[in-house]
This record gives C-alpha cells, structure tokens and sequence, in this order.
C-alpha cells in the first residue's frame, strides 16, 4: 500500500511538472513591454563573466529606462544562467524565445556556449548580439549574429606589436591554457605576429584548464629567461601564475590579454609593471566612460570589468538598432544593426560583414600599484 | 640537474597536500566503506575558514590553521550524524550516492554564501627563499611540507599507540567483533570523521596558501586527485594514502616538467589504472581472497 | 502464460502510441513549445543513457562512474562519420543518416567497452569505479588534446538530425531492447555475477565473457545517447563529457533503482525535468537538488522502485480488480 | 574409466599446509562421503576440485582430463558441479530463475535472437522453463518456482542449490555439507532424495559431512581426513571401527 501511494504521488509529481512547463508558454506579453534576453554563466566556475556582464547589461537597461524606454516601450531584461554548459545554454535560449518571446539577445557571453546555440540561433533568425564572445566562428555565416568585442587573434597581434613595437622585445616565452580556446587563440596570434616582427618564441608551455600548480612550468620558463612572457588567460587564473612568478623571482614582463581584467584588485604586487590588451580604461578621460563607472559603482559597489562594460554597450547598441527598425521584427533589428554606429564605453562599434566590429581600438593597460594605466591605444 | 631537483621540491610540495586529503578518504573508507565525495568540500570549507580567520580576525598563523581545523573537525562528524549515519545498514552505492549529494550542496552553499570569485588567500608565513645548494625553496614549500609530514607522523602515532586508534583499527577490521569486544563504534566513527576533517582542513588552508585562492568549487580536482592517491596507496590504509600523495604529486609535477603538460592529467590516470591492474588492492593493499 | 504475455505486449505497445499521440497532437496544435519538446529530447537521451549505465551498474552490479567517456566516443565518432559523409557530398535521407550516426556510435563506443572492459573488470568495486573514472578522463582529455575533433574549441557543423519524433522511438526501441536483453539467458547470467560472482562461476557461467558482455552492451547503447546527442546539440566541447556528467548519470539510475529499467526511465525523466522547473530559482536549483538526493536517499536507500519493474499491465489488471472488487464489495473479499 | 581423479593435491596458504598429497578416485555412479573434522581441509579440497583454488601442486583429472588451471565455469562445462557449505544462491531471483542459470549452457539462441525474441527464443526458453521446473519438482518445490530465493525456508534453499547443481548435467556432483542447519527429518529425507537422484540422472556423488553418522546410512564408501590427509578410507563398517579415525573425532 505505502509503495502505490509513493509511486502514485511520483506519478501525480510527474504529471504537475509536464502541467507547469506547458503551462507556463501561455505568459502574456504585453505590448508596453520589450524583452531582450541575457545568457551567460551566473553560476558555477565561470560566473564572474556572466555576472559582470549581466550586471552591465542591466545598468544600461536602467539607464534607457529612465530616459524613457524605446518610444516610451520600457526594456525588460530576462537573464538565464548557462552554468557554462553547452545543454543548459540551449534550454535558456528555447525558454527566452518560447516563454518569454524576446526580440533580441544579448549573449552568450562565453565562446562555448555561443556557439552551441548558433545553429538554433540562425535557423531561428534571432537578432544577437553577443558582448564577449571572442571565437572567430561565433559571426561566421551567421547573418543575425553580431558581437561587441574584438576578437582573439585581433588583441594577440595587438599585444604582438605592442611587445615588439614599444617594448622592444626580442624574446617571449607563451604559457597557454590548453582547453581553453580564447588561451589558445591569443596566444597563437601572438606567436604568428611575434615571429614575423623578428622576435623569437623560446618556449611554450601550457596548463589544463583545472591547475592550480604551476610551479614545473614556471621553473622551466625561468631557465629560458625570456624578456616577454606573454599569458593570455583569466584573472583567476593569471593572478596565480603572476604571484608564483614572483615568488619564484622571474624578471621577465608578463603581458596578458582582456581577461586580465581585475587582476589590479588582488594582485597588485605581482602584477606590477605588466601589461594587458584591454576593450576601454577606466582611467580613460572620456566623460562615457567615466560616467559609466560611477553608475556601475553606485549600483554594484565594484569597479566595471570590461565584461561589464561590454554588457552595457551592446545593450546601447542593440536599442539603437531596435529604435531605428522601428519595430521589433527581426529583420528589421538585424538590418538595423548592421548600419548602427555607436560610440561607447569600449569605443566606436560599427559592424564588418561578419557582424564583427570594424577597427576597433585596442587599449593596451599598464598595472601600475595597483591601478590600470591607460598606456596607449592600437589599432591594426 | 638543479632544474631536476628543483621539480623534485615541486612535487614533493603537491604530493604533501595530496597526502593530507587523501588520510581523510582512507580513514572514513577503512571505517565504514564509503568513499566519502564530500571530503574535497571539507578541504574546501576549510579553506574558507582560514581565509576568514586571516582576513576578517587578523589571528595569528597558528590560531588559524586551529580554528579551522577544529571548525572542520565538528562539520565532518556532524555531516556523517545527518547524512551517512541514518544509511549504515543501507547499501553501500546508497551511501555514495548521498555523499554526491552532500558534496554538491556544500560546494553551492559555498557559493551562495561566498560567491563564485575566488577569494585570494593572505600569505600566512613570511616570504623567504631558502637556496640548498644551488636550488631554490621557498619557506611556503618548506613549511607546508613539514607541517604535512608532522601531522602525518602525530596521526600515525595516534592510531598505534592510543586507545582510540585501536578502537579506530579494530571497527576498521570488523565492525560487529568491536561492538563485542566493548567498543563504542559510533564513537569510534565520529572520531575518525572528526580527525580526517581536520586532516583535509589541513590540506584544504596548505593548498590554499600555496596557491593563493579559496573558491567553491576549488576541492573537486585535488579531491580527485587524492582520492586516487588513497587507491593507488591502498585504500583503508593510512600509510598507503601518504606514499599514495607522494607519488601522484611527483607523478604529475615530473609529467608537466618533462613529458606533457598537457597530457599531465591523463598519464597520471594512465599510472593509476597500470598499477591496479597489476595490483589491484594499491601499493600497499593486501590481497584478501574471499571465502568460499 | 502465452495468452498473458500477448496481453501485456498489446497493454504497452498501446500506450506507447498514445502517449507518442499525445506528444504529436501537443507539438503540432503548438500547445507545447520548442523549449519543453528541447528538454523532452533531453530527457529521452538521459533515459537511453540511464538505461545503458543500468546494465553495467543495475544488472551487472558494477560501480560504473565513466560512462560519459562512452557518450564521448559514440558522440564523436558518429559525428565525425556525418561529417565525412555530407563532406563527401553523398546525399542520403536524414534519416538513413541517423541510422549511420547511431551505428557508427554505438559499434566504436562498444569496441572502446569491449577494450577498456576486457582488463579492468578484474578489478571490483571501489577499485573498478575508479579505473572507469580515469579512463572517463582519459578520454575527454585526449578530445581536449585532438584536433580533427577541434580540440577543445569543439567540434562545429554536425547535422541536426534529431528531432522528436526519432528520438521518441528510437528510445523506445532502445528501452525494449535493453529489456528483452536483461530478460534473456544472456542477461540472466549477468544479473547471476551481480548476485553472487562465485556462484555465477560455479553454475557454469563463463563469468569473465559475460562481465564483457554487459561492459560493452552498456558501452554500446551509451555511444548510441551519444550519437543522438551529438545530433541534437549539433556542436560537441568536451567538457561536457567531465566527471560530473557521469556521476549524474550515475544519481539517475540509483535514484531510479538499480537495476530497475522503469526505474532509471522515471528518475531520468525527474531529474531532467526538475532542475529545468528549479531554473526560476537558478541560485538554489542545486542546493534544493542536492537536498533532494540526500533526503531520497535516507528515506528510500534502494531508489524509487527498487529492483522491481512497474508493469502498465499488472497495474491496469489492479485497477480493474478493485473496480470489481468494490462492485462486489457486499460480498466481502473474495 | 574413473569419473574424477585427484592425485597427490597439495594445497598451501602462505607457510600453511592445509591439504597434504590428498587423493582421491571417483568411479562412475559411486555415492562416496568425505568427511573429517572441522578445520580439517575438506573444503578446501572441495574449492580445488573445482577450480575454485588451483592447487600447490598435483593433478586432478575429469574422464582423463586435466582441470588444472581451468576455470570453475570450465570445470562445470567438463562435469562437476557443486553445492556450497554456506548457501550461495542468487539470492534476488525467483527459485526457477536459479536453476535456469545453471541451465545456462543448454539454452540454444544468440543475443540477437534473445533481444529481439525470434522463435528461436520463445522455444528455447519455453524448453528452459519446462526442463527447470521438472528440476525443482524433483525436489517437491515446483510451488516455490516463482519465489525469491531469500523467501524460501532455510531447507528449500538447501534443496534448491543442489537442484541448480543438477542443472549444469553434471557427471560428478559435489554436495558440501548438504544437511548442515537442517533438523533430523529434513536430514532424512535429504538423505533419500541424493540417493534418487543419484539413480535418476546416473551420476556420482561427493558428499562432505562433518557429522559421521549422516554419511554411514547411504554412502558406499567413504574417505576420512584430518589436518590435511586423508587418514582411513573405505566402506562404512571399516570407518566405524578404524582407530585412526575415532582418535580423529573423539580426540585422544
């Protein structure tokens, strides 16, 4: 008897769930309103992006809120977390569109998860635009997909002529997160743009996504003694490195890529003097840029990333394309994308052929006791 | 061969922490046959602990590693009261099933509480290079590498020459001939959740000092990885963990120092599944037959 | 006893194409939207992938904590087999394509259980679990570590062949399968090692042949759910294929019941669908799972059904019977 | 031709000797018992018979056919099968489930025709079934057939073990303590169904007991051994009056 009410009431528990999920596509919405979905890790190992960029995003929702909406329509921001998995970012992606019946998107924010939801995202001919995800294949034969930031090999030549240009290396040794293709990519542009500037590669060494020992390649980097180390990985895991390479008194300048963004907060002292390929400076006199900061502090207490900070452009990016359509179709907000122009936090976005940005300026950032430095601007 | 050498310290430096955690699974494992999944979260909590301690307390370095250890040590023996105890005539995957569960819901509570961004751990001792001839060693290594190795002999005393330790090797042989011989096993269980928790907690602040973060998901690879230790060495067997941590800790440094570092990870599996299967009670296991 | 077996066989095949009805009416009046017919595809992976992981942990008794590597391998193996084809620009129905796919899956999938089978299934218990967990390991790093897959960038532009209403039969021919199979002589000698190896082995069965057996089936069938996955999501990372993929996997089926089929399909279905109906409450999804499985499991160690399958027919029969019991209820008991 | 034959099997564990030059030759439809205290390495001769352990050295032979390092399953294959002192049955499956699988190697299909049920397969098993259920009705328990074998009383899963033994067609059956934990009526009537079954299926018998008495009323010779040697064999009245052997169970 116990077991048939046990199994009767998983039965009935069954039965609800199926009743909730279909239930829950007939969710009115409303003509007052415009939804624009988020996707991104809020969860899990990587949820620092996902979160900034949120965050970000939902600033700049605020902000044109306020200034009265789109056509006195207010945004509403629904954001779902990826937890960084290929599956979970589908199911977010099938819930905005079915569920919630967004116009747009803003996401995803990591490469990974972008590019598993491509497919379903073009078939779909979903407007997208995604803040951060930096994988050359994202925009590839995806007409409605667009991005806010520049891609890998774009800031790896740029730290490459930095590096030969204004530092005047001539020997760099790479320490590449394999599995992790943003790590790789840089990396590779760097050593292509590197080499053919004259300079020489001495040594290559990686690290598995999960590390947190890298004592055995540091101590063999060492030996080489190379005048640039170039890292183009994470703060979490940047941080660390530069900390053991200081201990371990290496006097070589480590050079890094955007996701060194935040490495001034907790590790100030390692990161003395070293320099990273960034999308904005918070130090950068721009009055856009400057306000920025001060709303996102006021809202979230911290400084911006630039995870942030590109959250926040492409969502004034993509209200400009959806005010300009004058409607929410979709064909109309991707035309209109492709001929948006803004000038934001991160600089002037306009959008190539690829729906990549067009000559978008690299700032180079100097760590300097503790602050990020302005130190110049390249553009290849 | 100075380079050599220095890789040697490098892997004696993992293996040390690898070591400490890998106490942990054996000892609950000899006790009560469970591979305990939630003991790479106690390494995990404790390293909070410290992180707390150091930052927001400003205690000094031994009132640290005690609170946490001690903080750690109620956790372990209060997470088998709820969870593992109401399971112990249960079956055994039952048991593994819930300590899945119990890993997952620390490592989220972790996050929940302490958000996602790893914490960056204060320098508990003071920074110095030692050179020994011709090589390099920090007094981060040298002190994470002599406390392991201290409280790995205290631990070992303990078990051989107390009451309790018997008490703990007697339930491990045979659970029902203790309950007759007068040993209270519950007690005895408690006890030993009790010291392998603050073994991991142990573990947990050493791993976190050397390598700088806390963070919640930070106990799933060296919970892994000691958690092979502890098979590799023999599991239940105390000794067997520490050679067990050793040797994966320079299995792996010398793999990324003169193999691949990239295949790092998988030639350490790679020596795990060739040992066991040539011996597959571990290093150090014996051979039991089954009676028939 | 015939008679009764023919019964039973109408009974499911009946509500099989039902239930499949119901789906199709809801799908094609657009009552049920492409999100929920997404998480029910899912949902019909995780079951194939549940089922197969029972054969090894359930009917052979073994603590299998790798099996996503098999997924792995049929995922990309069947991918790379697609890829070749359209590359090759021979055209063939989608369908026949699917077929080559789940083939081509499930065959490598299963030579890699016969390979890693054959030398560790001496090995039992903890130690066994864990030699599967580096080989798991082993696996995904190799793809992590491999090019022609696209490393661990992942592999791009596989065929979207599935949709639901193949991966609704094709489970469902993979449920019976497994099922008949545990019920055949060869899966009555497996489930003998389960129960006691010494005696298996004393009453004639070859036991090293049959634990191989059971590995590779399980490997088998768990490169088909890789097949099927890798031409739903049409994109492949291998970190999806980590360590904790395998243990939920593994939750599924205990949760379920080892060695109970019905079992592992309900309790994939549940913890497929719950964490999407927790998806509100994204921060504690995990935490209130994870409480979940603690407490099922204290309160329920042998999983929802235990080792015993819910059977429709034996279930109807009961409803019928105590409709007319309760029609003849003056009469007392009968 | 002798049905089985050991020569000279020595078994040790570690420094241990626990059988000493044991030798033993079965001829066809002998009922022979082999007792001896306990401790006394019966058991262990047992697991060498039957490949459960390899012994340290010496031959065992099945009709002229070396078992040595041949697996149980082999060794069941070539004819002898066996019962266990402390019952092993499959504790979760039905009574005639139990025997089916020893009825194993007689089931004619593949595991296509068993997955996707052929005729073949219905046949077949139809055959299983009818053929298992005889078994147990030997035994008078075709009503548990469809009972879980841990349900049944503690003298039907004594009954039950040896009729799985019957189900691998044995030509040397090997029953290891057959009666222990079984009241003197069930003892007796065990007793008489061994020697029915010996004459049904025309097959020889090896019966362990460490209880003297029981072996004397049905087996025509019998085998004594003590700390690992084999002490006095031969018909029941010998035993009975050897002096060796009462010294061995009566102590000195």
């Amino acid at each position: 008897m116990k077991k048939r009410i046990f199994s009767l009431s998983l039965v009935a528990m069954l039965v609800l769930s199926v009743f909730t999920l279909a239930g829950c596509s007939s969710s009115s919405s409303s003509d007052e309103v415009i939804k624009i979905g988020f996707i991104g890790p809020l969860s899990g190992d990587a949820a620092i992006y996902g979160t900034s960029a949120s965050e970000g995003a939902q600033l700049a929702v605020d902000e044109i809120n306020e200034a009265g909406g789109i056509d006195g329509k207010t945004i509403e921001l629904i954001a779902y977390d990826s937890k960084a998995d290929q599956t979970e970012a589908i199911n977010a992606y099938n819930r905005l569109r079915d569920q919630d019946e967004v116009v747009a998107v803003i996401g995803g924010t990591l490469s990974g998860e972008t590019l598993a939801m491509k497919d379903l995202m073009v078939a779909d001919n979903m407007p997208v635009l995604s803040p951060t995800a930096t994988a050359v294949d994202v925009t590839v034969d995806a007409p409605n997909i667009f991005r806010a930031c520049f891609l890998d090999d774009y800031q790896g030549k740029a730290a490459a002529n930095f590096a030969t240009n204004d530092l005047g290396a001539k020997t760099a040794a790479l320490l590449v997160g394999t599995g992790n293709p943003y790590s790789e990519g840089v990396s590779a542009a760097f050593e292509e743009v590197f080499t053919a500037n004259g300079g020489t590669i001495v040594g290559s060494e990686s690290y598995g996504t999960t590390d947190k020992d890298f004592s055995a390649q540091l101590t063999k980097i060492k030996e080489l003694n190379p005048e640039i180390v170039f890292v183009p990985d994470y703060v979490q895991t940047v941080g660390p490195i530069l900390q053991k390479a200081a201990e371990m008194g290496i006097t070589a300048t480590f050079m890094g890529a955007d996701g060194w963004d935040g490495i001034q907060e907790e590790y100030a002292d390692a990161a003395q003097d070293n320099y990273f390929t960034n999308h904005y400076a918070a130090d950068s006199p721009s009055e856009l840029v400057q306000s920025f900061i001060t709303a996102y502090q006021d809202e979230y207490t911290t400084v911006p990333n630039s995870f942030a900070a590109l959250g926040y452009d492409a969502v004034y990016v993509m209200t400009k394309a959806i005010t300009a359509a004058g409607s929410t179709e979709a064909d109309a907000i991707i035309t209109a994308l492709t001929e948006t122009e803004n000038q934001g936090v991160t600089g002037t976005l306009k959008f190539d052929e690829n729906g990549d940005p067009k000559d978008k300026e690299v700032t180079i950032i100097k760590i300097d006791q503790g602050q990020l430095k302005f130190e110049t601007q390249v553009v290849n | 061969m100075n380079l050599f050498l220095q890789q040697l310290i490098n892997g004696l430096n993992v293996g040390s922490i690898y070591a400490l955690i890998a106490i942990g699974y054996t000892m609950v494992y000899g006790i009560i046959k469970l591979i305990n999944f939630a003991h790479g979260e106690i390494m995990m909590f404790g390293a909070y602990f410290a992180f707390i301690a150091a930052t927001s307390y400003n205690m000094p370095v031994w009132a640290i590693f005690l609170t946490s250890m001690i903080i750690m040590a109620i956790l372990g023996v209060a997470i088998e009261f709820i969870a593992y105890r109401p399971l112990r005539n249960a079956p055994r995957l039952s048991a593994l099933i819930t300590a899945i569960g119990v890993s997952i819901f620390l490592q989220n509570l972790a996050l929940l509480i302490f958000k996602a961004d790893p914490k960056v751990m204060p320098k508990l001792f003071p920074e110095k290079i030692f050179y020994l001839g011709g090589i390099e060693i920090s007094s981060t290594t040298l002190i994470t590498v002599g406390l392991a190795i201290v409280f790995m002999i205290l631990l070992d005393l303990y078990i051989r020459k107390t009451k309790q330790g018997r008490a703990m090797r007697a339930v491990s042989e045979d659970k029902d001939a203790a309950i007759l011989m007068g040993i209270n096993v519950n007690r005895t269980i408690s006890l030993t959740f009790a010291l392998g928790s603050a073994l991991g907690a142990l573990g947990g602040v050493l791993y976190s000092v050397a390598y700088i973060q806390v963070f919640p998901t930070m106990g799933v690879m060296p919970g892994l990885k000691a958690f092979i230790a502890a098979v590799l060495g023999g599991i239940g067997i105390v000794p067997g963990a520490m050679l067990g941590g050793f040797i994966i800790g320079m299995v792996e440094t010398m793999t990324k120092a003169y193999i691949s570092t990239t295949w790092a990870d998988a030639i350490v599996f790679a020596i795990l599944i060739i040992v066991l299967l040539f011996k597959p009670t571990g290093i150090l296991g014996k051979n039991t037959r089954e009676k028939v | 006893m015939d008679q009764k077996k023919k019964k039973s066989y109408l009974i499911n095949t009946a509500a099989i194409a039902l239930l499949y009805l119901l789906f199709f009416v809801l799908i094609q009046t657009k009552t049920i939207n492409n999100y929920f017919v997404g998480i029910m595809i899912m949902t019909c992976i995780m079951i194939i992938m549940a089922l197969s992981l029972n054969i090894v942990a359930g009917f052979l008794g073994q603590m299998a904590l790798g099996h996503a590597g098999f997924m792995a391998i049929g995922a990309y193996s069947s991918a790379m087999a697609t890829k070749a084809i359209v590359d090759a620009g021979i055209e063939m129905p989608s369908i026949l394509l699917l077929l080559v796919a789940l083939l081509v899956g499930g065959l490598v999938a299963g030579i890699f259980g016969i390979l890693i089978g054959t030398p560790t299934l001496r090995l039992r218990g903890d130690y066994l679990g864990i030699v599967t967990i580096g080989f798991a390991e082993i696996i995904r790093i190799f793809f992590i570590n491999f090019g022609p897959t696209g490393g661990a960038a992942g592999l791009k532009g596989i065929s979207k062949l599935v949709d639901f209403n193949n991966v609704f039969f094709i489970t469902v021919i993979v449920a019976v399968l497994i099922f008949t199979f545990g019920r055949s002589k060869h899966g009555r000698a497996i489930i003998s090692i389960r129960e006691d190896e010494i005696a298996s082995e004393s009453a004639g069965v070859p036991t090293t042949i049959y634990k191989v057996l059971g590995f590779t089936m399980a490997a088998f069938f768990a490169g088909l759910g890789g097949a099927l996955y890798a031409h739903y999501q049409a994109f492949l990372e291998p970190s999806k294929f980590a360590f904790m993929f395998s243990i939920e996997m593994f939750v599924i089926v205990v949760l379920g019941g080892l060695g109970s089929l019905t079992g592992s399909i309900l309790s994939a279905i549940v913890l497929t669908v719950l964490p999407e109906m927790l998806r509100e409450f994204s921060e504690y999804r995990l935490l209130i799972y994870s409480l979940l499985l603690i407490i099922m499991m204290i309160f329920r160690p042998q999983g929802m059904l235990g080792r015993s399958e819910f059977s429709l027919t034996d279930f109807i029969d009961k409803l019928i019977m105590r409709k007319n019991r309760k029609t003849t209820s003056d009469g007392g008991e009968k | 031709m002798s049905v089985m034959q050991a020569k000279d099997i020595t078994m040790q564990f570690g420094g241990l000797t626990a059988v000493d030059k044991f030798n033993l030759t079965l001829e066809p439809h002998e009922l022979v018992g082999l007792i001896g205290p306990n401790g006394a390495g019966k058991t262990t001769i047992f697991n060498m018979l039957t490949g459960v352990y390899v012994p340290t050295i010496g031959t065992i032979e099945i009709e002229g056919q070396s078992i040595i390092g041949k697996k149980p399953n082999e060794i069941v294959k070539m004819g002898a099968s066996r019962t266990f002192q402390n019952i092993r049955l499959f504790k979760d499956l039905t009574a005639i489930e139990n025997v089916k699988i020893a009825y194993h190697n007689f089931i004619d299909y593949n595991l296509a025709q068993g997955m996707f049920r052929t005729k073949k397969f219905w046949s077949e098993e139809k055959k299983a079934q009818d053929e298992c259920f005889k078994l147990l009705e030997i035994f008078d328990m075709g009503e548990y057939a469809d009972t879980l074998a841990k349900n049944l009383p503690y003298g039907q899963q004594r009954k039950l073990e040896i009729a799985r033994a019957l189900a691998t067609e044995p030509k040397v059956l090997m029953l290891d303590e057959p009666a222990a934990g079984m009241n003197p009526n069930e003892t007796a009537e065990l007793m008489k169904t061994i020697h029915f079954i010996r004459e049904k299926f025309d097959i020889t018998v090896l019966l362990i007991e460490h209880d003297m008495k029981l072996v004397m009323g049905i087996c025509e010779r019998i085998i004594v051994v003590d700390y690992g040697k084999t002490i006095a064999e031969g018909s029941p009245a010998e035993i009975k009056n050897n002096p060796d052997v009462i010294r061995a169970y009566l102590g000195d």
